[in-house]
């Protein structure tokens, strides 16, 4: 297993209880598998997993997009700013 | 004569400031400009907000404040751009956010300035929270929650 | 609650105030605040403007900028509503007018500060002169002159 | 004959050389009538006539609008503040 962590902001963040996880997937994954295996672990990201979208390095990518080693990865929902 | 658009983009704990963007935007030779400014709200129906907290992915943010403000300049005749947003705490009252187009005629500062706020608000990794008078808090947008997955699943 | 709109209407030789429009919007409780302004522009093609001066039928544009005012505040629920227009000479670079609105939502700010300086431009008795750089002097908008009427019928 | 006084401004009041006009005219009259008659005596008011617009009491008004005794009145040609 590789460690891939990825980053959590606001309500996830908040009600996870902490900015960053690591999700045991083996790297490559697809952005989709990454955020199914973190909703497995984390029922705040299981409530909003249909609302969540993947960030790789600072750009969003579509749940196809294959996560590398070293790559900097976030998840996303829905925003709020202005 | 310049034919590129100078921009500003900007994301700060600091208050805002309407001065710096209008001296900013009034440079080169524009003939309208278009300023948008969010503010925090005191009323939202009964609730009563306090402050609002801005969380964001700063890193992020700056890359897609950037994008939008290359696809407004792609998109219009322009002069230039201005985006600034506050994070942290903003008080009722205060400006959160400042976007701003200035071009030689209006429909161009107009249309910008829209684009720019609406894909803000939808792109950018900015959130904000709402602290109320009752002492509650809500992150804003309200999100629906995927109840049969979180019923059926357990932690 | 105050369900009116709160408006601010004037015109002036002074050189006009971003900060007192925004000073002004910004009371009340609003979410969102869009603002306008006309700047003087230096270039127009290849013409090049020294200044512009601004004629008006004072009473008359201030009595059309209030119906102005209260219009945008009957199609859309606003906060406050500022229109400010500067007459006499306005050097490049200055703001010659001002309009503003401020709404709970963006959607009605932006629509009625559009409203607000399109209608103004076509209906409020203000015109302006262009002196070029090269002496000459130019009314706007240009219009064209009725040419058989003035060929037939001397003065 | 009755004095009817008519305001004039930008482009005809660089034109005529005044900011007024006295129009000869017997009130009651029609606004389209008034500025007809203006038009008769005054070679840029006749260039202008098509795009002139009457105000009556600081109102614009059509040009079947009984102008009277008393009325302020003044010929706009196309705006261009802002």
């Amino acid at each position: 297993m590789t460690e891939c962590r990825v980053l959590l902001f606001s309500l996830l963040a908040e009600a996870v209880g902490k900015r960053e996880l690591v999700a045991a997937v083996e790297l490559p994954c697809s952005a989709g598998a990454l955020v199914d295996s973190l909703a497995k672990d984390s029922s705040p990201i299981r409530a909003y997993r249909h609302v969540i979208r993947v960030a790789v390095n600072r750009e969003y990518v579509p749940e196809t997009h294959v996560i590398r080693s070293g790559d900097e990865v976030a998840i996303i929902t829905p925003t709020s700013g202005g | 004569m310049d034919l590129g658009t100078d921009s500003f983009v900007r994301i700060q704990e600091e208050p805002l400031s309407v001065e710096a963007a209008v001296d900013f935007l009034g440079r080169g030779d524009p003939g309208g400009v278009d300023l948008f400014l969010g503010i925090t709200r005191r009323m939202t129906g009964h609730k009563e907000t306090v402050h609002l907290e801005y969380d964001a992915y700063l890193e992020m943010a700056v890359t897609e404040l950037n994008h939008i403000v290359a696809n407004a300049a792609k998109s219009w005749p322009l002069e230039r751009v201005y985006v600034a947003h506050r994070i942290g705490t903003v008080p009722v009252g205060q400006i959160s956010v400042i976007v701003g187009a200035s071009a030689k005629h209006r429909n161009e500062a107009f249309a910008a300035s829209r684009y720019l706020i609406d894909t803000l608000k939808s792109e950018v990794p900015i959130w904000k929270k709402e602290t109320y008078a009752d002492g509650s808090t809500e992150w804003k947008p309200e999100l629906a929650v995927h109840e049969p997955t979180r019923r059926s699943v357990g932690k």
